[in-house]
Order: structure tokens, then C-alpha cells, then sequence
């Protein structure tokens, strides 16, 4: 933050230009009035607030904007966009820059990723999420102790938490659904490292 | 024909994506062209001097100039060949500027167009002939449409000038929005003192007439002589005997009337005089709450009426009005603020706009200028002001910025802290705009010395917290974090948009509006009070947002413009209009069905019907030639042989 | 001027002054960049506009034509655009059965506001008119002959009139003679099967009145010059018609014409019975029948059926009996409801936009300008002063190209636009056959469809489409310039 | 009224924290003949994971479910699941781009149906065959004198042209089945607002604040119960429920049930066909005031 920013030589006009082609948002017509930020629910969570980055979007400062948490602490809850007086999809401004980041392999909130990677997991396994499934995979991948330990034994007594995997069942269809939905995400993966991006 | 053609380089304006010398080469191959030249500023004193020098050196009868668009200067040209002894209507213009030079970047591409724009506009010259105005008598009596304060300050400026005024106002009473404030920026001087003397001036001027409570039903004719149809709406009250007592206000039951003076702030009764200065002071019954009116049953204000003035079988009426010009001033309104569903889209008592707020700040107001909230009638200590609430706001709309709402929400929140001085004013705002005489200063002061926080951020969201109080969710961008403010009461700075019914109206003065309803003055820099349509004037905000100095400037500028245009006994009609070809004519009058002025007419002429134009009648728009399968009735100056001459000169195979 | 070749194409745009003229300057002064091959001629309203203007430019070589005015509504001139639109409109039906792709064609409404709607437009349009690529010339059309297939069903039986009441009409006419200055019906022609027109005078002359199907001129056109006249004319329904229209007009006056009428059973097609007949030395007899006429020509007897020789637009006639008349004997035979596509124009529908250019460039090169069309036309009443003779106003050059032509004919035709009764003695009286009819029934079809099914010749106190409007048009929409 | 049948999506959560929702939807259906035939085979939308991570990979994952209704014939969809909701129909507007269309056909086992079915809400479906009055009249024992407020949460109204939910800030279909159940509904000015349950896991801190904000209006309102149709935001608000108090220092005993349970107990269902008992906080003084309020009325 404390630091002088040359604009001149990181200015890179071909980022906002990608940004504005991938997001179908004209950014140019933002006039920086905050709004989107003061209605942000997760604006406490970020580093660069929402309007910050889409003034850095602007401006064509790549490594700043992409850098930041707050791509990854979007709630996608599209407040800012229902609000902004520019008709700005702002929502989807962020959803580009976060798909652009991790193309790039720039993952500054590992845990969220980490979190939807152990989702689609079992998506992938099961056809269907499986809360503690996903759970394990979580805490197996961001090393920590499942932090909503305190609800355990509430969840598990309501049965709010499926012990067992609920899968596509295998009568349902005539080819096993599970398999087809990892067959989807097995094509997915492939084509992005064909396409040399982070899958 | 020998003609000239100058192709005007308008500095770099048009030589930057024009090579004008080569235009003027090339239009030197069009026929009857004798002369060529390429003018750096054409419009400018060498410029026109060098036309005339042109038109007497090689004895040109005609002039072609390619320049701007000929709805700025044809007029200017039009002199210049006329100094120089042609007739003014042998003359043409090309437009190579806005449709050529402006609008692309292609040299070599804009070259041919402007050499080709000249040529059509050599083949159309070479087949105009001279015209000669008529000139017809004016009625010297103007039309003033709304009595707000740029209404009134024309109206007083030319009834002045010894010209009679008909001021048509569709309120009970005359003031328009500056009535309904408390105080004005940045002085702070009571607009009700300031305004009210002019009303008064207004009422007793020998040379006004006042309809007030009455609407333009429809206007025909054109400068000089429109002819009026004023529908005086029905007030249920005969205003001859009225007296403005007040004696029925006070007696009427109806006391839960919607005040629309009040914008809503309080009741008032059904019979109402919309506030003490009213002018005229007069008595009107709002028919849908009065309770004689929708039920039958009541009468009261007809008991108590010392003068009998109460006349329930009152109808609307229409009146002529001959006049001469008409000045439009018809203001504006708030638009609707409800459509922002996230301020509460108006469920919330407590979040009201800047108008309303004048009306509690005001003595005359509902709360007998005491600061209170609609909800509990409780003092706000802390009041939240939103800037730009349907301003500067494409997504409801209204993309442009009202002009004036930044200063008077300096002045609330100034008064604000005057009325209650342990309050605190907060504003959300975009941008400050204060560029007026002593405006800046004023923003200043209402910062450093009524100790009033400016944020500089948008609001998201107002909601109730459910203990009395509202929280406004904003953001503080210098400060790049979201703000939230507990607040008493929440002033919603709401845009402006034209009037109700100003494009209808523009309707019927056929003059032009733009999208938002606001009409279009003639050009936007030159000709600011003026319209397309001769004879009408524009002042005030129904042009575009201004403020109170500028809607007085602007009055009074459109005054100037009816006196300048009355001071000519007689005005000459434009002679490019249409003329029957007697023997052509079959008399099947087709021409007199479609014309949209009643500008023909049906003659006897050695036995058979003929076909006849009235030529001060006559605006020139061609639809009867367009009509007229037998060719009789052609337009002068566009006549069937110039267009098709122009179109021939682009389209030969 | 030659457009730039490779760059442009030729577009030319008729503005009004007060909106559509200020608009595009409000383009330029806020620099919004357009392509250049867009033309402008500005007009005072849009109403000034003759939809000729655009036929012109659109056969002498424009590549798209582009008309702009006020918002409906907001004319300058109160109501000149609400004429224009339905003019316009109708125009654009018309262009394709010359062969041109309306889509060259457009017509919008931009204020002197709206720089940037101007912009969009032009920009759409002309990229609209690049991609349609450079428009097909008149010209360089390879002549193409086709012949419209007149085997058609007809909506009412179709006779010769053998029961219809001539011996009452005629005593009607001898009776009401002496107030009248002539009365115009058909006589024998040349032999038994040909009329000519007959003016009767004296009360001898009624006798010489015929009535049967070989009744095919059109007697009205012969009214106008009997202007101030007391006269008299027998009708077929369809003559009825242009009677009717001549009244809306101001023509002729109602007090003046007296109209005698019989119900009409069709009449015969008598360039194909000529063609049939071919060359002979003489009629040996004429018989009629209910259904048809049986000619000896030199002693070869041949036959005509009216359900196969009658005039095309007997098939699809809804008129047997005449829509006004003073006096009216006989009754007509019913008519199913129903529509009957005229040949002529159902010929010119099965073509593609190509082949119908190629086939007026056939037609036209047979024309021989001896406006024999127009002089059969009752509804032409220029006569002196027709431009086709005059030049002025210039509209045609002297030249003698088919393309001339064929704008003498879309002049023809978009003059009667809304007026035209569909006679069809402008084809008939052709003495080299080209089916110009269908020029005029496209655009009364096109009429019909815009406004409510109107079809001129039915009612003397009508107020004709083109010469009204409405503010909201319920069959004409905006278009979308997005 | 006769029974009319849509094929049904339930969403993963209804065979796992949201089971309740999903007996209580299918209790109130049955009661009021909606038939909803559940997709053979169906698999999860992918939700908020899928959509972060590549926009053609949540598309597959939705497309597969509305190609398997399409190949049933069937032409809406309805779903509980407003997430799931937001999901599908993003997927199926997308797909009328030729070139989305094609890449997302790549990731499929065959390509996806030309025209694919549209998907609706439960609620909408709901109300689509039943207006206020027609409700009310099948209600049995009316919910008197409580005092209701409706949260929407942020993915059932917005975007505002794809959900088609009325004014995005101020859904009121909620409100209206409520009050046609005899509830007072109080308008809830923080309906629309999101309660961060997306990242209920990763990001704990933001969804307790979040949350702990809506409960505490909700709470001052003098609320009996903040109804929810969501149920990311059910157990965001219910389970969570501590999580949060204990962030804004306080303690909440709001209960938050769903639409389909209140419905269902308004239409005379019973309560164990509801699914009353995985409410964290419980419904009992809840039902107590209700009967109170039958009796008293």
C-alpha cells in the first residue's frame, strides 16, 4: 500500500481490454463512485476494495489487481452489480479477473481454491456433493482441523451431515451418472492443459 | 449560370481530413462553375469579403459554399451574396464539416464526398431562381407558458416593454418550485421575499393577463400570428368573487386532502389556497376528495362563502388567445425517486427528498418550519444527505446531473445545523459542483463552519434498524472502505426531468425535445433561447438543469427576443414555399386535404376550380408536392427538377 | 461521380431539416465517426419526399437509399412524417417486384438530439448495404421471358351475359336521353367479335348498343372529358369502380354522370382470342352461349370458354354488379368469398428477386412508348402535361432505354398508389402484351394489407390511405436499428 | 384443481443438510396436486465451486441435468434450490451462444438437446398455480399472530432479468404466500441481502458477520421467525447460528424455517412430514404462539 505506483510503466492497456472482452463490461464508463463497494458484503475480507479494483482494472494494473485477495473473497452475490448506476456487471468483472488469476496459476487465497477443489471432488467422484466429504478433502488439503467443530455433534445429531455418500443411484440411468459427470470434468481438465491454462 | 464555389478549410476543422484545394479543383469541372477557391475561414470578415469580391470580379450569379452545416451560417452566406447584389436564394451550401470532416478519417474517402456534396449542391443551384419575401402584420401580444420564476421575470420584462402578456400557469397559483423552498443558495435569503414582490408584480400589471389553474389545450398558426386555445380547468370556484378569505379552508371537513404544495407532507383540506402569498389568492376544490363533489354530500364551503363563490357545477373552459410569440417556461419535476427499491422505494417514512425538506424547513410549511420526521415527529439529530439520487444515474435514466443539487443540499444542511444546533449533517456525494458566482465559498462553509461531513461515495442501501433509527450504507472512497451511518432522517437529493406533459406541449409549439423531454434550443452555444420554430423561446429549466440566477438570465433573455421581435411593424415570410402551376392543376385537391396548415385553398379560375397557395400561411414543408401526381404544385427551392438534380448528380449508373 | 471503387458503395439519404439533418450534424460535432458512403439531400420534411425520388436513385445505380425525419409525433410540420411513413411503407412492399431487395430500402425517425442514434443508423445501414454487396443494375439484367399461366378458378361462374336485361336497359336509356348530352356504352367494332366504344347522342343510336363479353374497354375513362357535361354511361362493375374513384377525386360531379348498369358475367381476354383466331379474311358468325362464344373465322369454328378465355381479372372480380348506379337491372350472380392471386402477379411472385429484374429488362426492351397504358388509364389525368411527354418536371430523360421505361411505369403506377381500381386497361390496351398490371397490383395489394383491406373504387366519401394517416399505425412498426 | 406435473431437481443439500426443505417441498406439493417427478440420474449443478473456477464447467455440469429433462420430455423444471436455480439458468441462457454451445458440448457424452427446458423455483411454481386467494382457500390452520419476515438471500431475485423474481430489492412473492397463510409478515429491509454462506467454510469470520447482521434486525424487528427458501442460507442462519452471535458478542434464539415448512403446517400437514425436528432452533414456541392464535381467533 505504501508505496508510489509508476502508472506509466505498468499500465497494461491490453489487460483491461482482455478484462473488458472476457467480462462483456465496458469498465470505462465507471466513474468510481463506490457504490458497488458500499453495498460489498465481503468487503471486510478484502484487501482492495471492489470499486479499488475495478479502478485498477482501469488503469491496466495487471499484477495489482490480480494479486489481490479480495478476487477471492467474492461472494458472487451480484449486490454490485444490481446497483451500480453504470449498469456495470461488476459481479462479473470480478468473476473474469478470478478466472484469469487462476489461469495464471496466481492463487492468493489457497483455501478457497482448496475448498472448491474438495467440492468437485466429490462431485467428481460421486456426481453429487457429500458435505463431509468434501470436508475431509478440505482439511486433507489446506492442513487444517475442521473448523466448524463446534457444529459437529449439533449437525450430526439433526442429521443435518450425510455419513454416507448420497451418489447418483446406479438404477437411474443406464450409464452409470457418476461416471458420466467425471467423464464431464476428465474433458474439462484435459482441454485446460491442452489449452495450457491451470485446469 | 456562372458560379462560384468557395470550400472553406474552417482551419483544420475540415482541411485536416478534407484536401480542399483539390475539392476546388475538382468542382471547377462542374457545370456553369466559373470560379473556385478554398478559404482558409470562409465565415470570417476576408472570407465574406472575398465572395463579394469574387461575385462582382467574375460576374457570378450564383454561390456555392462548402462549410459547415447550412443551419448555422446559411443565414450569414445568404447576406454576404445579397451585399454583393445576388439574390439571397442563389446560394447553396455543402455541408463537408458535421457530415464529412467530423465524422471520418479517411482523406482520400472524405475528398470525394465533399467534392460530390458540392456537385449536388451546383446541379441544385443552377436550377433555383430568385425569391422575394412577402411581409404580413404581427399581432404584437406574447404567450407565456408557466409561471415559475423564469415565467414571471419574462413576463414582467415584457410587459415592461409595452407588450401585453397572456401568462398561462397550470397551478392555482403562480411561483412554480422557488414558491416551495425556504431559503436560496448561497445567500441564504428567504426565497418567499425575494420572489413574492415579483408575483405581486405579476398580478398587478396593466399589460398581464393571468390564467392560472390552466393549460395550452392547443396552439395552430405561426410567428407573428398563433392562435391559442387555453383550457381554464374547472376550480369549482367562481374567481370573480372569490376573495381568498379562507373562510372555506377552514370550515372544509375533507382535512385529509393529499397537498401537493406541500409535496406531500401533511394533509390539507379539499377546498385550498395552496399557501399565504398565493397569486392569485384564490380558493380551488379539489374534486376527487371534496366530498360534495365525489359523494353528493357536504356543501359546507358553499354555506360559509360570504361572497357566493362556490359554483359546484363548475366546467372547464376554453378560451382563444391571438398572439404574436410564445415564450415556454415550463420547469420541471423531481423525478420519481421510488425506483430505487434499495432507499426503501418509499416505505421508509423518515428517507424524503430535498423538496419535501423545503417544505419543513419552510414557515409556511406543514410544520410551521420546525425540523421534525414524518414518522414520530421527533428532532433528527443526525441527518444523512444522498447526492445524485436519479442524476448522473444510467441505470434508472437519468445519465445527466441536475445542475443545481449539490448547492441547495450546501444550504440544508447549513440550515439544518441553524435549526437544531446539536445535529449532524452528513453527505454522500460524487462530485461537488459548484461553479456559480460565490458557490464554492459557499460548499466551504457549510464544511468548515456548520462543521457538515462531506463523503465522498454513493449509498448502497437504507434500511431501519428496527429501533428508530435508519442505517445508511455507503462508502467513503478517499478513505476506500464502506461507511456506515446511523440516521434520523435521510434527504435524497432527487434529479430533475422536464415537466409533466413537455413533450406533449412541444407538440404543439412543434418544437423539439430531447430524450429526457427537455426542449432544444436552436444551437447550443449561439442561439440558447431561441427554437426551431420562429417565434417560440425557451427559459428556464424546461431548456435544461439550471439554477435560479441562470432561469431569471434566461427569462429575461427570452423577453429580449420577443421585443426585439416585436419591434418590427411587419415580418417578411419566407418565400421558399409552394406555388400551383395553373394549368397543371386538375383541382382534384389532394393538395388541400393533405396540407397540414390549411395553406391551399380552392379558387374559381376562368370557370374551373384551381388550386391556390396562401402564401403567408404557407410554412414550405412540400408534403403537396410530394402529393400532387400532376407536378402543379411545387416548393421553391426544392422544387421535383433540384432534387431529382441532385439525385441525378449521384446516381448515373 | 463514380463511387470509389473497392471502398464505397453508393448510398444515398433524403434528410428533413428540422430533426433527422440536425441529428446528423449533432453526430459530427460530437465527432461520432460513420463510414463515408452515405450521401445526404436534405429536404424540409419527410413528407416532401416522392417515394420516386428513391425508385429513381435506387435504378440509376444507389446501392441503398436511406429516409430520415422527425419522430412521428414530433414533425416540424405537425403531420408531414405520418404521411411519409405510410408512403414509404407502401414502397417498400412495392420495390421488390421490380426486382429490387427492399432491404436497400429503409426508412427511420432520428431527432436533431439523437447524434448517436444517427450514428447507429448509418452505420447499420450502410454496413447492412456492404453486405448485400453492390446492387444488381437494371442494365446489365440478361432479358428474361416468362408467361404468367392463366389457368385459374374464378369465384363466381363466369358467363356471357345471354339473360342480362339490354332490351329494359336500352328503353331506359332512350327514356332518360333527352336530359343528357351522350351516353357512352360499346357498339359492334370492326366485326362481330370486337366492340368499340359508342356514344350515343340520338335516341337511334341506343340500338346500336351491345353487351356481352366482348365488352372489355373501360368506358370511364372517358369522363373526365365530358367534364361540365350532363352524361351518361353504362358500366360493368369493374367500369363502376373507376366511376367511383373518378367522385372521390373531384374528378367529375356526381350531378352530372348518370350510371346505367347491368351485372357483368366476365369478359373475354381478346389478346388471347386475336392470338387464337389468328389471321382471317372474316367472321363468318359469333354464337354466344352461358358458357362461352363460338367463332367461325373463315369457316374454322372455334371455341372459347369463358372459364379458360376470360380476362384475368374477371377471375378474381368481387364487383359483377356496380358499386354505384342510378339505374341497375338484373341480378349478378353470387361471388364465393375468397382471393384469387391476378396471374400476372402470381407469375411475378415464383421469380426471385433476379429473374423479376431480368424479366422487366426483357418486357421493357419490347415497350415502344406509344403510352397507350396511360391513355387507357382512367385514372391518368395529366394528359397534356404528362411527364412522359412534357419532361417536366424531369423526370425522364429522353433517352429510349428499358430502364426508362420501367421508371415510366413505376411512375405510372406509384401515381395510382391507393387510387388504382385494377381494370387493368393499361395491360389490355398494350399492343405488345407486357403484363405491367402487376406493377399496380402489388401496390394494391400492399395498400390492402397496410390499411385494413382497402381497395379503392368502393366508396366515394372514403378518404384514400395515402392521402391520411394515423398516429399509431396498426400495420406499420418501427424498426429495430440495434 | 386438477394435479399438474413438473419434473424436479432437488439440488445436493436436499439429500443432506436441507432435508427437511426437501420433505417439507414435497409434503406441501403433494397437498396442494403438484406432482414433481424427480430427474432420473440427476448430479450436482456444481454451485458456487464450479462457476469459480471456469464458467463451461459449470454450464456442463447444469446442462446435463436440463439435457436429461429434456430427453423426458419434460418443459419445466422446478427446484427448491436457489443456487441450484441461479446455476441451471445461467447455463441455459448461455447456451444460445453458438460458441459457448459448442465448447460446452466438447465436455459432454453427446451433444445437449437443441432446446432445453426452462427451470423455475418452487416458490414460483408454487404460486404460478396457485394466486393468494386460491391458497388461502386451502389453508387449514391459519398461522395467526405470528409475526414473520421473509429472507430471500441474494440468488433468488438477481440478476434481475435472469431470475425474473419481480424488483430484485424487493421480492414480495414470499410475503404474499405467508400472508395467505394468515401470518403478519413485516416487510424485512435486509431480505435481499447476501449472508456469505458460500464460504461458510473456507472464510468463516465473513459469514458470521454477515449473518449476525440480518439475525440482528431480524431480532430487533421483534420477529417470531426470519423464513428462508435457501439452504445455503438456512444453515447459514440456523446452524450457524451461535457461530454468529458469538461474532457480534450476543446471543440469537431466532428460529429460521422454511417457506415450505410454515406452508405445510398452514395447510394441515403433519408436523413430521415437515421435517421440524433438523431445526436447530426449534419451532415449538413458535407453533404454541400459532395455536394460541387459532384459539384466540
Amino acid at each position: 500500500m505504501n508505496k508510489v505506483t509508476d502508472i506509466s510503466s505498468l499500465r497494461d492497456p491490453a489487460f483491461t481490454a482482455a478484462v473488458q472482452a472476457d467480462s462483456g463490461q465496458d469498465v470505462t464508463t465507471c466513474y468510481q463512485c463506490g457504490n458497488c463497494t458500499a453495498g460489498c458484503p465481503a468487503s471486510f475480507a478484502y484487501d482492495r476494495q471492489v470499486s479499488q479494483i475495478m479502478r485498477g482494472v482501469q488503469l491496466g494494473l495487471k499484477d495489482e489487481v490480480l494479486n489481490t485477495r479480495s478476487i477471492w473473497m467474492c461472494l458472487s452475490c451480484s449486490t454490485c452489480s444490481l446497483r451500480c448506476p453504470n449498469n456495470i456487471d461488476v459481479a462479473a468483472v470480478m468473476e473474469t479477473l478470478r478466472h484469469m488469476a487462476r489461469k495464471e496459476g496466481r492463487v492468493t487465497v489457497p483455501k478457497v481454491e482448496k475448498f472448491w477443489f474438495s467440492f468437485l471432488d466429490t462431485v467428481r467422484v460421486f456426481g453429487r456433493t457429500y458435505e463431509i466429504g468434501t470436508m475431509a478433502l478440505y482439511m486433507l488439503r489446506s492442513l487444517r482441523i475442521f473448523t466448524d467443530l463446534d457444529l459437529a455433534p449439533e449437525a450430526l445429531k439433526k442429521r443435518k451431515l450425510g455419513l454416507i455418500p448420497h451418489a447418483i443411484p446406479r438404477q437411474d440411468v443406464p450409464d452409470d451418472g457418476a461416471r458420466a459427470v467425471g467423464r464431464i470434468m476428465q474433458r474439462y481438465r484435459q482441454r485446460a492443459l491442452r489449452e495450457g491454462v491451470r485446469p | 449560370m456562372r458560379i462560384g464555389v468557395f470550400i472553406c478549410h474552417c482551419g483544420s476543422n475540415i482541411g485536416g481530413t478534407v484536401d480542399c484545394a483539390r475539392v476546388a479543383e475538382l468542382s471547377r469541372a462542374f457545370p456553369d462553375v466559373v470560379y473556385a477557391d478554398d478559404p482558409m475561414y470562409t465565415c470570417a470578415e476576408p472570407g465574406q469579403a472575398a465572395i463579394e469580391a469574387a461575385i462582382h470580379e467574375h460576374r457570378l450569379d450564383g454561390v456555392v459554399v462548402a462549410s459547415c452545416t447550412p443551419r448555422m451560417h446559411e443565414p450569414t452566406f445568404r447576406r454576404t451574396v445579397e451585399r454583393a447584389g445576388l439574390n439571397r436564394y442563389m446560394f447553396e451550401m455543402a455541408n463537408i464539416r458535421e457530415h464529412v470532416s467530423w465524422i471520418g478519417k479517411d482523406k482520400e474517402a472524405n475528398t470525394n464526398k465533399a467534392a460530390e456534396l458540392v456537385l449536388m449542391a451546383v446541379e441544385k443551384l443552377r436550377r433555383n431562381t430568385p425569391l422575394t419575401p412577402k411581409s404580413f402584420d404581427i399581432t404584437k401580444k406574447v404567450l407565456i407558458i408557466g409561471g415559475g420564476v423564469a415565467g414571471i421575470q419574462a413576463a414582467l420584462d415584457c410587459a415592461d416593454g409595452g407588450v401585453p402578456v397572456v401568462l398561462v400557469e397550470r397551478e392555482a397559483t403562480i411561483g412554480g418550485k422557488m414558491a416551495k423552498l425556504d431559503k436560496t443558495f448561497p445567500t441564504v435569503d428567504c426565497s418567499a421575499c425575494i420572489l413574492g414582490p415579483k408575483m405581486v408584480d405579476v398580478a398587478q400589471h396593466p399589460n398581464i393577463t393571468l390564467y392560472a389553474y390552466a393549460e395550452v389545450e392547443d396552439i395552430s398558426g405561426y410567428v407573428g400570428n398563433f392562435s391559442v386555445k387555453i383550457r381554464k380547468k374547472a376550480a369549482y370556484v367562481d374567481w370573480s368573487k372569490c376573495t381568498g378569505c379562507g373562510a372555506c379552508t377552514e370550515k372544509c371537513p375533507a382535512r385529509k386532502t393529499p397537498d401537493a404544495f406541500n409535496e406531500l407532507t401533511g394533509p390539507t383540506t379539499a377546498i385550498n389556497i395552496a399557501f399565504p402569498q398565493a397569486i392569485p389568492k384564490k380558493a380551488v376544490i379539489n374534486a376527487a376528495h371534496c366530498r360534495q363533489l365525489s359523494k353528493g354530500k357536504c356543501g359546507v364551503c358553499a354555506k360559509v362563502c360570504p361572497t357566493g363563490a362556490i359554483r359546484y357545477d363548475m366546467e372547464d373552459e376554453i378560451v382563444t388567445e391571438e398572439v404574436g410569440s410564445i415564450v415556454a417556461a415550463t420547469g420541471y419535476d423531481l423525478m420519481d425517486w421510488t425506483v430505487y427499491s434499495e432507499y426503501g422505494g418509499g416505505k421508509y417514512p423518515d428517507v424524503i427528498t430535498s423538496l419535501q425538506y423545503e417544505r419543513l424547513l419552510s414557515a409556511s410549511g406543514p410544520t410551521g418550519g420546525h425540523i421534525l420526521r414524518p414518522s414520530d415527529g421527533r428532532e433528527p439529530k443526525s441527518v444523512v444527505f444522498i447526492q445524485c439520487v436519479g442524476s448522473r444515474d444510467k441505470s434508472v435514466g437519468r445519465p445527466y446531473c441536475s445542475g443545481f443539487c449539490c448547492m441547495y443540499t450546501a444550504k440544508q444542511a447549513v440550515l439544518t445545523k441553524d435549526h437544531i444546533p446539536d445535529s449532524q449533517s452528513w453527505v454522500f456525494y460524487m462530485d461537488i459542483r459548484a461553479p456559480g458566482k460565490m458557490y464554492d465559498e459557499f460548499t466551504r462553509r457549510a464544511v468548515e463552519e456548520y462543521g457538515t461531513e462531506y463523503i465522498r461515495g454513493r449509498v448502497s442501501a437504507i434500511y431501519p434498524d428496527g429501533k428508530g433509527q435508519y442505517v445508511v450504507m455507503g462508502v467513503d472512497t478517499l478513505l476506500g472502505q464502506p461507511v456506515e451511518i446511523k440516521a434520523d432522517l435521510v434527504v435524497l437529493a432527487v434529479g430533475i426531468e422536464a415537466s409533466k406533459g413537455a413533450s406533449q406541449l412541444a407538440e404543439k409549439l412543434r418544437i423539439s425535445y430531447d430524450q429526457y423531454g427537455f426542449f432544444m434550443e436552436s444551437h447550443v452555444k449561439l442561439k440558447p433561447v431561441e427554437t426551431n420554430t420562429a417565434g417560440v423561446f425557451l427559459a428556464g429549466v424546461c431548456q435544461g438543469a439550471k439554477d435560479i440566477p441562470a432561469s431569471v438570465a434566461q427569462g429575461s433573455a427570452a423577453a429580449a427576443k420577443v421585443l426585439a421581435l416585436f419591434a418590427r411593424d411587419k415580418l417578411e415570410s419566407d418565400p421558399q414555399i409552394a406555388q400551383v402551376d395553373m394549368r397543371r392543376c386538375v383541382n382534384c385537391g389532394k393538395c388541400i386535404r393533405c396540407c397540414p396548415f390549411g395553406a391551399i385553398k380552392e379558387v374559381e379560375m376562368r370557370g374551373e376550380g384551381k388550386a391556390q397557395v396562401i402564401e403567408t400561411v404557407c410554412q414550405g414543408c412540400g408534403l403537396c408536392t410530394a402529393t400532387c401526381p400532376q407536378g402543379a404544385i411545387q416548393l421553391s427551392h426544392a422544387t421535383d427538377n433540384q432534387i431529382l438534380a441532385e439525385v441525378n448528380a449521384l446516381c448515373q449508373c | 461521380m463514380p463511387v470509389l471503387e473497392g471502398k464505397e458503395l453508393r448510398i444515398v439519404g433524403f434528410l428533413c431539416n428540422w430533426c433527422s439533418y440536425g441529428g446528423a450534424d449533432t453526430a459530427g460535432v460530437a465527432r461520432a465517426g460513420q463510414p463515408t458512403d452515405l450521401r445526404i439531400i436534405r429536404v424540409p420534411c419527410s413528407g416532401r419526399i416522392d417515394p420516386l425520388f428513391i425508385v429513381k436513385a435506387l435504378l440509376g445505380g444507389a446501392d441503398g437509399v436511406l429516409v430520415s425525419g422527425c419522430h412521428p409525433r414530433d414533425c416540424h410540420y405537425a403531420a408531414g412524417n405520418f404521411y411519409a411513413r405510410r408512403r414509404l411503407e407502401v414502397l417498400k412492399q412495392f420495390l421488390p417486384v421490380l426486382g429490387i431487395d427492399e432491404r436497400r430500402f429503409e426508412y427511420t425517425w432520428v431527432s436533431a438530439s439523437e447524434g448517436q442514434r444517427w450514428q447507429q443508423v448509418v452505420t447499420v445501414f450502410t454496413e447492412r448495404i456492404h453486405q448485400l454487396g453492390r446492387a444488381p443494375r437494371f442494365d446489365d439484367a440478361e432479358p428474361l421471358l416468362k408467361l404468367a399461366d392463366m389457368a385459374l378458378t374464378s369465384l363466381r361462374p363466369l358467363g356471357t351475359g345471354q339473360t342480362a336485361a339490354l332490351d329494359e336497359l336500352k328503353d331506359a336509356i332512350r327514356a332518360k336521353l333527352p336530359e343528357l348530352d351522350c351516353v357512352i356504352g360499346w357498339q359492334q367494332g370492326y366485326d362481330a367479335a370486337h366492340t368499340v366504344p359508342l356514344f350515343i347522342r340520338k335516341p337511334e343510336d341506343v340500338d346500336k348498343l351491345v353487351w356481352g363479353p366482348f365488352n372489355v374497354n373501360n368506358p370511364a375513362v372517358y369522363l373526365p372529358s365530358f367534364k361540365g357535361k350532363k352524361v351518361g354511361i353504362v358500366v360493368k362493375g369493374c367500369d363502376s369502380r373507376s366511376v367511383v374513384e373518378l367522385l372521390q377525386e373531384n374528378l367529375i360531379r356526381r350531378e352530372d354522370v348518370t350510371i346505367f348498369a347491368l351485372p357483368c358475367e366476365g369478359t373475354l381476354d381478346m389478346a388471347r382470342v386475336n392470338e387464337k383466331l389468328g389471321r382471317y379474311q372474316r367472321i363468318d358468325s359469333v354464337s354466344l352461349d352461358e358458357a362461352g362464344a363460338t367463332i367461325v373465322a373463315d369457316g374454322t369454328e372455334h371455341r372459347f370458354c369463358m372459364t379458360e378465355y376470360a380476362q384475368g381479372k374477371c377471375y378474381g372480380c368481387t364487383t359483377p354488379a356496380a358499386v354505384l348506379a342510378d339505374t341497375r337491372l338484373g341480378t349478378p350472380t353470387p361471388v364465393q368469398p375468397g382471393t384469387v392471386v391476378p396471374p400476372e402477379l402470381a407469375l411475378l411472385d415464383s421469380m426471385s428477386l433476379e429473374e423479376r429484374m431480368a424479366f422487366w429488362r426483357g418486357q421493357m426492351e419490347r415497350c415502344l412508348r406509344c403510352y397507350a397504358c396511360r391513355n387507357a388509364c382512367p385514372m391518368c389525368v395529366c394528359r397534356d402535361f404528362c411527364i412522359s411527354d412534357s419532361r417536366n418536371p424531369h423526370w425522364m430523360s429522353q433517352e429510349d432505354s428499358p430502364r426508362e421505361k420501367l421508371f415510366f411505369q413505376t411512375i405510372h403506377a406509384m401515381h395510382l398508389a391507393g387510387r388504382c381500381t385494377g381494370c387493368g386497361e393499361c395491360q389490355r390496351a398494350c399492343p405488345v402484351g407486357i403484363p405491367i398490371l402487376a406493377l399496380r397490383q402489388q401496390i394494391a395489394r400492399a395498400v390492402a394489407q397496410l390499411f385494413d383491406g382497402y381497395r379503392p373504387g368502393l366508396d366515394p366519401a372514403a378518404v384514400p390511405p395515402l392521402l391520411g394517416y394515423e398516429v399509431e399505425e396498426k400495420n406499420i412498426h418501427e424498426r429495430d436499428w440495434k | 384443481m386438477s394435479v399438474v406435473s413438473f419434473a424436479y431437481y432437488p439440488g445436493c443439500s436436499a439429500k443432506g443438510s436441507s432435508a427437511d426443505y426437501e420433505r417439507s417441498t414435497r409434503t406441501v406439493c403433494g397437498l396442494l396436486d403438484i406432482c414433481l417427478e424427480e430427474l432420473p440420474g440427476w448430479n450436482c449443478c456444481g454451485s458456487t465451486p464450479a462457476h469459480a473456477v471456469d464458467t463451461e464447467l459449470s454450464a456442463a455440469l447444469c446442462v446435463r441435468n436440463l439435457d436429461i429433462a429434456a430427453q423426458c420430455g419434460a418443459k419445466t423444471v422446478l427446484t427448491p434450490c436457489p443456487s441450484c436455480l441461479s446455476n441451471l439458468r445461467h447455463a441455459g441462457r448461455r447456451m444460445a451462444t453458438p460458441e459457448f454451445r459448442a465448447r460446452v458440448n466438447e465436455l459432454l457424452d453427446a451433444p445437449a438437446a437443441e432446446t432445453l427446458p426452462e427451470v423455475t423455483s418452487v416458490m414460483q411454481g408454487i404460486a404460478r398455480q396457485y394466486d393468494k386467494a386460491a391458497l388461502t382457500a386451502r389453508v387449514k390452520k391459519p398461522l395467526t399472530g405470528l409475526r414473520l419476515g421473509a429472507y430471500y438471500g441474494c440468488l433468488m431475485s438477481r440478476p434481475a432479468d435472469l431470475m425474473d423474481f419481480g424488483d430484485p430489492e424487493n421480492p414480495t412473492l414470499m410475503e404474499e404466500m405467508l400472508t395467505a397463510c394468515g401470518a403478519e409478515v413485516v416487510d424485512f429491509p435486509l431480505k435481499t441481502s447476501c449472508c456469505g454462506a458460500s464460504f461458510g467454510i473456507p472464510e468463516r469470520p465473513m459469514t458470521a458477520r454477515n449473518s449476525a447482521k440480518i439475525l440482528d434486525l431480524a431480532v430487533n424487528m421483534g420477529l417470531d421467525a426470519l423464513v428462508v427458501a435457501c439452504p445455503l442460507c438456512q444453515m447459514n442462519l440456523d446452524l450457524r447460528q451461535k457461530q454468529a452471535a458469538k461474532s457480534a458478542g450476543t446471543t440469537f434464539d431466532l428460529p429460521v424455517p422454511y417457506f415450505t415448512q410454515l406452508l405445510g403446517l398452514a395447510l394441515g400437514a403433519p408436523t413430521d412430514q415437515l421435517g421440524l425436528d433438523k431445526l436447530c432452533v426449534s419451532l415449538d414456541g413458535l407453533l404454541k404462539k400459532a395455536e394460541g392464535g387459532q384459539q384466540c381467533g
